[in-house]
């Protein structure tokens, strides 16, 4: 009986060996998308997927790099869990491929930070490098920098110091509420807008510092009838998916006034299941969808409007990591730059580099390989087909910029210690 | 004063949306004694079939038509599946219903996709019908309370003035006596099996758009139902409504409260050392333990009472 | 005597020898994941198929088996305590077993659905605290550790996979053969006891209460070292590790290998884990696929995988099997024309609804095609009703050749 | 004299909600006695076994065993003190074998606790023990079938060896002949009589024949309460039970 267990697993390894063997078409630079393609945040994982199809398909269109180089994204599905982004990630490893991105939870990207780290260290001869273009936890480019590992999106940290600036330029805001998840992140939040509040407004009153079960609440009313006891005129919240949803809707049908700093009210999926609710909310990102119109660049326009057209699935996901396409863009430069493509050549590469885009100058963190990008607080609102042109998810409410931070004011102090082979 | 006034009206209405989805369950298993983990599925398939019976011909209609498909469904898996494994005993039941809302997860994520729906409050709903303090209330939790109060009365009329609703209740007490009287268990099963769901399905097109709906709106909610069910007795529908009722106010209230056993142990004038053993523990205040307290409830109450607040036999 | 004892040997050459052709990284971890599967399952087992007791919780020992291991590994790096690696699994047992006794006094009072419930609520209430005490759990991002210490009884310094996986391979024959032997205990055996009449048991003298327990935490013991080998393997324990998902995933891997015989949750962990790894990366559908094999077993093999090989053995003794063979073949074609069938139906509405670019040819077994023409729903919807209507009398036939074979036997003796 | 008696019962109650089912049984068994309990159906015979096993919990009153009250114990320290019994429905463990099943009936009075340190395999006087049990059973030749595969009779006869195999010392046997032919019942009465040989047997039963030839005294319980406790002879002559019992008995 045992013999007949052992033959399956003989037939299968065999299965198995054929996929993993499929070798590395050459002039291709693949890069494995560590990241949630099923299950409950299959979603943004897809979405993020597609971004990335899409850039390296512009690249491509574009003539490539390094003398007709593509990239080419190899998605990897890893449930959001941090065992099978390692189990994925040796799967990656196997196949030759030695660029990961990975973005969705911060459990996952600790551990591919730490798991890169070691696998380099045992494996000098097969360097991997990581870029994280969403994982927001600042200890990633602070206590826990590593060489290997580049981050594109603002931390929690800068966030909220951009958040923290528009609160200073508002007089009227004279009491603050933080709301958010209790678990690393939302302490995080909280945390840095204590910090900056009052250093930078010493007058606000901090007058309610809540965090919540993550994913567990099904109705905020009660949290709102605290917000509003309290008298908060402005409520800053890390809040993502549904527990931002149900929050935009739990204010939204209480009618509370508070002004609203989230991180991710636009963020994917959100403002679908909101509606109605996202009107009044503001976000903090490095793109939106009508800063092409404030600032005046057709070609961001056709950008948006290639990928929607594509990607968005009739406008219910239409494009939102500016970042990704910041970030695909470095990459060509850093690989033309280091003309090679070799993890450890390209890291050098990217370190310092200076790169424009639509919207400023961003430059990638010399000591703690934190990208500096400029970071804007945007408001939702109906769209009016002027300045508040395009709408999100098929919603009718679209952001406008109230607040911009240039990137280098963005910067943070970093007490990375980084060790470089 | 005022977040008391409007945290009670809150949980009375997430309660009653509770009650609605556990009434079907604890039907169930006081009927079949089948602990059907797919029950919240149904909810979920109440939503989607709401969500799409509104986009094609309204709100209204989605109503009553998606919690008669979804008790239709319920039906159709308790005929060719259920039944199937019911010599197998129990165990294979409750493995059966398990697989089952992996199942029903992913049918929806085939034919919906991944992303959160669009379901919104319809339009004629979606307005302010009172104003408490500065709060504005709105019409919708009103509408579901109604809802949920009617269906908790419709129940009520249906097992105690009809025929199969008194063959049910006896089933729920004596379930070997009823077979012996001639009746159609397994028709009776099914019915119990198709109107539970049913009933999810309602609860799940009420509370779809007032919550969210996404694929995983199921896991979500899923656990706490078993709660209601274990706390209130299986089998138990007035104690499933009074527990629905205990948890949701316990959830709502627990918010309220932000002490932890620091301001406690202040209270006593006792400070505590700059690095305390377990120094978590000393930090976790009321508030955070919402999510916690419904377990340790249930776990409380299996061990201590079994039976349930109103519960007549042991599961 | 060779024969009994040739499982014990054969196992042990063919867990040296596997990592030797199978040496890609991932064939490693996967190897070394099934290997702790095997272990979690076994002690999995000793709770559904030999002491009755269907738990939703069992990963909670498990979980604190990782965590305490990598805690432990991280003192021992921090040269606070010295334990070398090899014997940290034992630690991660010990731990398991710790939070068994803990946990199990109260749970095991009740059998059943009782029982069941418990460990729902158990494990829920260990989940929120994961998030309540980051001091210990590491909150959201887990403890993570390095294996390769200073300490090592063998002088190996498990930076290398295929290291790791002897490791565990080592600890999978130890804690197979300790939790088999346990079966041909009087534990072992009451547990039986109370499993199949937890109304007799009393009258023979025992406490079906304490019987329970001691096999609760026995498993705890055996779940803690599963789980102190998966820190090693990953380096990081988290609390996914210890939430109902993992608890879910042990279930269903025995209840597929089957509940009822030892061997049972060792095809069980080896198929599910080979399933849940690779599918993954060939198919969206494959948790639709898990899923729907999960709920054949349930529906039409109560027993599971082992179950079905073992209704083969007196047949197979008999020398018989040949007479049922022809008939077997003929239902497995039908059996893979209806498979391939649905399984074409499922890819092209996967591709349809899930994939990111629909509209895209798409690629099965080599054959691209558009999804959405009709070609590939008409061939699949075909192959099925053929898979079908060959199907019916293939499996009337076997009825009746059984019912042929079991006069047979019957008549023989 | 209380030594002399192996099993006391003092007005022992017993009810389920509302309903009354026993109402005040007073009995003593003699140690070494064979005693009959005989009634109607619904007496309430199957639930005074259950009281005095400790399977329900008493409502008032007492149960003493070689004088040591055991009200109140657990089924299981119930058995530890020398009580075992046996059930109206066959109640083995029907996934295992014969051989299986006696040897776990063996198992703690052998003193194995709840060892998982001890092979079973091994252990030659369990095993052997277990083997002469069988072989009085007469069922050496079915000792490796799974119980759920023998004959009904089977079934039955294995029920008695499971009760006795602990080596206990007053027997509780409920219905032991129940649905065995005529020539199946004479070999358990036999069986019966050789298994309780300087042990104190208490049986419930439906057959008479099994029960005059069995028993030293006979307890007869009509509507939970024992209406009197004699010798065979004087059961049989006694009026009161004509009335209740037999008369009722000869008009079904």
């Amino acid at each position: 009986m045992k013999l007949k267990s052992l033959l399956l697993f003989l037939v299968g390894a065999f299965v198995f060996s054929i996929f993993s063997t499929a070798m590395a078409a050459s002039g291709t630079i693949k890069i494995a998308y560590i990241d949630p393609l099923s299950g409950g945040f299959g979603d943004v994982g897809d979405a993020g997927q597609k971004h990335f199809q899409f850039m390296a398909d512009k690249i491509k269109a574009e003539g490539g790099f390094l003398g007709g180089m593509n990239f080419e994204i190899v998605p990897f599905d890893n449930k959001i869990s941090a065992k099978e982004s390692l189990v994925q990630l040796k799967h990656a490893i196997d196949q030759g491929i030695r660029f990961i991105t990975q973005g969705n939870g911060s459990s996952v990207a600790g551990a591919l930070i730490e798991a890169v780290k070691k696998h380099n260290r045992r494996n000098p001869d097969k360097t991997v490098l990581y870029f994280n273009y969403a994982a927001v936890t600042p200890a990633f480019t602070q206590s826990k920098c590593d060489f290997w590992h580049f981050r594109f999106d603002a931390h929690v940290d800068m966030k909220i110091a951009a958040i923290t600036d528009a609160i200073k330029d508002t007089p009227s805001i004279k009491k603050v509420y933080l709301l958010n998840q209790d678990y690393v992140f939302g302490h995080a939040v909280s945390a840095a807008a204590k910090k900056m509040l009052k250093v930078k407004r010493p007058d606000i009153k901090i007058v309610g510092d809540t965090f919540h079960p993550i994913l567990k609440v099904k109705d905020f009313s009660p949290y709102v009838a605290k917000i509003r006891k309290s008298g908060a005129q402005a409520v800053i919240t890390g809040n993502w998916g549904a527990d931002m949803s149900l929050l935009g809707k739990g204010v939204n049908e209480s009618g509370l006034k508070a002004s609203f700093y989230t991180f991710y009210a636009g963020g994917l999926g959100t403002p679908s299941t909101m509606g109605k609710a996202m009107d009044g909310l503001r976000q903090v990102t490095e793109w939106h969808d009508n800063l092409s119109v404030e600032e005046n660049r057709p070609f961001d326009q056709k950008f948006r409007k290639a990928y929607n057209d594509k990607f968005s699935n009739g406008g219910k996901a239409p494009w939102y990591y500016g970042r990704i396409r910041t970030m695909m863009e470095m990459l060509v430069k850093a690989f033309n730059k280091a003309g090679s493509t070799d993890p450890k050549a390209v890291a050098y590469a990217l370190e310092g580099m200076e790169h424009t885009t639509y919207y400023g100058k961003v430059v990638m963190g010399r000591k703690d390989h934190q990208l500096l990008q400029p970071l804007y607080i945007s408001r939702f609102t109906k769209t009016d087909g002027k300045m508040v042109k395009y709408d999100r998810e098929n919603t009718g409410y679209g952001p406008t910029t109230e607040f911009k931070t240039d990137a280098l004011d963005t910067a943070t102090p970093s007490s990375c210690k980084m060790k470089r082979p | 004063m005022e977040f008391y006034v409007i945290s009670l009206l809150n949980s009375l209405v997430f309660g009653m949306l509770l009650f609605m989805l556990s009434s079907g369950l604890t039907l169930i298993f006081g009927m079949m004694g089948v602990l059907n983990f797919a029950h919240a599925s149904f909810y979920m398939l109440g939503a989607y079939l709401g969500y799409q019976v509104s986009v094609f011909i309204g709100f209204w209609p989605a109503l009553v038509i998606a919690p008669i498909l979804v008790g239709i469904i319920g039906a159709g898996i308790e005929r060719y599946g259920l039944r199937t494994v019911h010599k197998y005993g129990h165990v294979a039941e409750l493995l059966f219903t398990f697989g089952l809302a992996f199942m029903i997860e992913e049918l929806i994520l085939l034919i919906w996709g991944r992303v959160a729906l669009n379901y919104q409050v319809p339009a004629s709903l979606d307005f302010t019908i009172f104003k408490l303090f500065e709060s504005d209330f709105p019409a919708y939790r009103v509408f579901m309370l109604v809802v949920s109060v009617t269906m908790f009365v419709a129940l009520y009329l249906m097992l105690t003035r009809t025929r199969t609703g008194i063959i049910i209740q006896a089933a729920l007490t004596h379930a070997e006596g009823v077979g012996m009287l001639g009746h159609n268990v397994p028709r009776v099963f099914m019915i119990v099996f198709g109107g539970g769901s049913a009933l999810a399905g309602l609860a799940g097109v009420i509370g779809g758009n007032y919550l969210v709906t996404s694929p995983s709106m199921a896991i979500l909610l899923g656990p706490i139902v078993f709660v209601v069910i274990v706390v209130g007795g299986m089998g138990s529908l007035t104690g499933a409504l009074i527990a629905s009722l205990l948890i949701a106010a316990l959830q709502t209230f627990a918010v309220g409260y932000d002490y932890s056993l620091v301001d406690l142990l202040t209270l006593f004038n006792i400070e505590l050392g700059s690095e305390p053993l377990f120094p978590d523990l000393w930090r976790i205040k009321i508030e955070n333990t919402g999510p916690l307290l419904p377990y340790l409830l249930m776990v409380v109450m299996l061990i201590f009472r079994p039976k349930g607040i109103m519960g007549e036999r042991e599961s | 005597m060779v024969k009994r004892y040739s499982v014990w040997i054969a196992a042990p050459v063919l867990l040296i020898v596997l990592p030797q052709i199978f040496d890609s990284g991932f064939a490693i971890t996967m190897m070394s994941e099934m290997c702790i599967a095997i272990i979690f399952a076994l002690s999995y087992n000793m709770l559904l198929g030999q002491g009755g007791m269907l738990s939703f919780g069992h990963a909670v020992f498990y979980g604190f088996g990782g965590f305490i291991s990598i805690h432990a590994i991280n003192l021992v790096t921090d040269d606070i305590i010295v334990i070398p690696l090899e014997l940290i699994p034992l630690v991660g047992g010990i731990a398991g077993f710790f939070f068994a006794i803990l946990l199990g006094y109260i749970s095991t009072k009740k059998a059943g659905t009782t029982f069941a419930l418990i460990s729902l609520g158990l494990v829920e209430l260990v989940v929120a605290c994961v998030l309540l005490f980051p001091s210990f759990f590491g909150g959201e991002e887990g403890v993570s550790g390095d294996r390769m210490l200073d300490y090592s009884i063998t002088g190996i310094g498990f930076g290398k996979g295929v290291e790791v996986f002897y490791l565990i391979a080592f600890w999978l024959m130890v804690a197979t053969a300790l939790m088999y032997l346990q079966t041909q205990t009087p534990l072992g055996r009451m547990a039986n006891a109370v499993r199949d009449n937890p109304e007799r048991t009393p009258f023979v003298g025992y406490n079906i209460h304490l019987v329970r327990f001691f096999q609760f935490a026995l498993s705890g013991f055996f779940a803690g070292i599963a789980g102190g080998l998966l820190a090693i393997n990953y380096e990081i324990v988290n609390s996914e590790m210890i939430g109902a998902l993992a608890s879910g995933h042990v279930l269903l891997m025995t209840y597929i290998g089957g509940v009822g015989h030892f061997f049972g949750p060792i095809l069980g962990a080896v198929l599910y884990t080979f399933l849940h790894l690779t599918l993954v990366n060939i198919t969206m559908a494959g948790q639709l696929y898990l899923g729907v094999l999960f709920i054949i077993i349930i529906l039409w093999a109560p027993n599971g995988m082992a179950g079905i090989l073992m209704v083969h053995q007196p047949v197979w003794r008999a020398g018989l099997f040949k007479e049922l063979l022809p008939t077997y073949l003929m239902a497995l074609g039908a059996g893979l024309v209806t498979f391939f069938g649905a399984l074409i139906l499922v890819e092209v509405n996967y591709h349809l609804s899930l994939s990111i670019e629909p509209d895209k040819p798409m690629q099965l077994f080599g054959v691209e095609f558009l999804a959405n023409s009709w070609p590939p729903w008409l061939f699949s919807i075909a192959l099925m009703a053929a898979g079908y209507f060959m199907l019916r009398p293939i499996i009337r036939k076997i009825g009746l050749k059984w019912d042929e074979l079991t006069q047979v036997m019957q008549g023989g003796k | 004299m209380t030594n002399k008696i192996a099993l006391n019962l003092v007005d022992v109650e017993k009810r389920f909600g509302e309903t009354e089912i026993i109402r005040g049984v007073n009995l003593a068994v003699k140690r070494g006695e064979r005693h009959a309990v005989i009634g109607p159906n619904g007496a309430g015979k199957s639930t005074v076994f259950n009281l005095i096993s400790g399977y329900y919990p008493l409502t008032g009153g007492k149960i003493e065993l070689n004088s040591q009250e055991i009200n109140g114990l657990e089924p299981f320290q119930i058995n530890r003190l020398g009580l075992c019994r046996s059930f109206q429905v066959t109640n083995l463990f029907a996934k295992m074998s014969v051989f299986e099943n006696v040897r776990c009936a063996l198992l703690w009075s052998e003193g194995y606790k709840y060892s998982f340190w001890h092979l079973m395999v091994r252990q030659k006087k369990l095993n052997k023990k277990a083997e002469e049990i069988i072989e009085q059973l007469n069922m050496s030749h079915r000792s490796k079938i799974p119980v759920g595969e023998l004959s009904y009779a089977e079934q039955r006869t294995l029920e008695i060896g499971i009760t006795v195999a602990g080596g206990a010392d007053v027997i509780l046997l409920d219905e032991p002949t129940a649905g065995m032919s005529k020539s199946e019942t004479e070999q358990a009465v036999e069986l019966m009589k050789f298994v309780s040989e300087g042990k104190t047997l208490i049986v419930v039963e439906h057959d008479m024949g099994v029960v005059f030839d069995l028993a030293d005294r006979i307890s007869v319980l009509v509507y939970g309460k024992i209406i009197a406790t004699d010798t065979p002879d004087n059961i049989r002559n006694n009026k009161a039970v004509q009335e209740a019992y037999l008369g009722e008995e000869e008009e079904v």
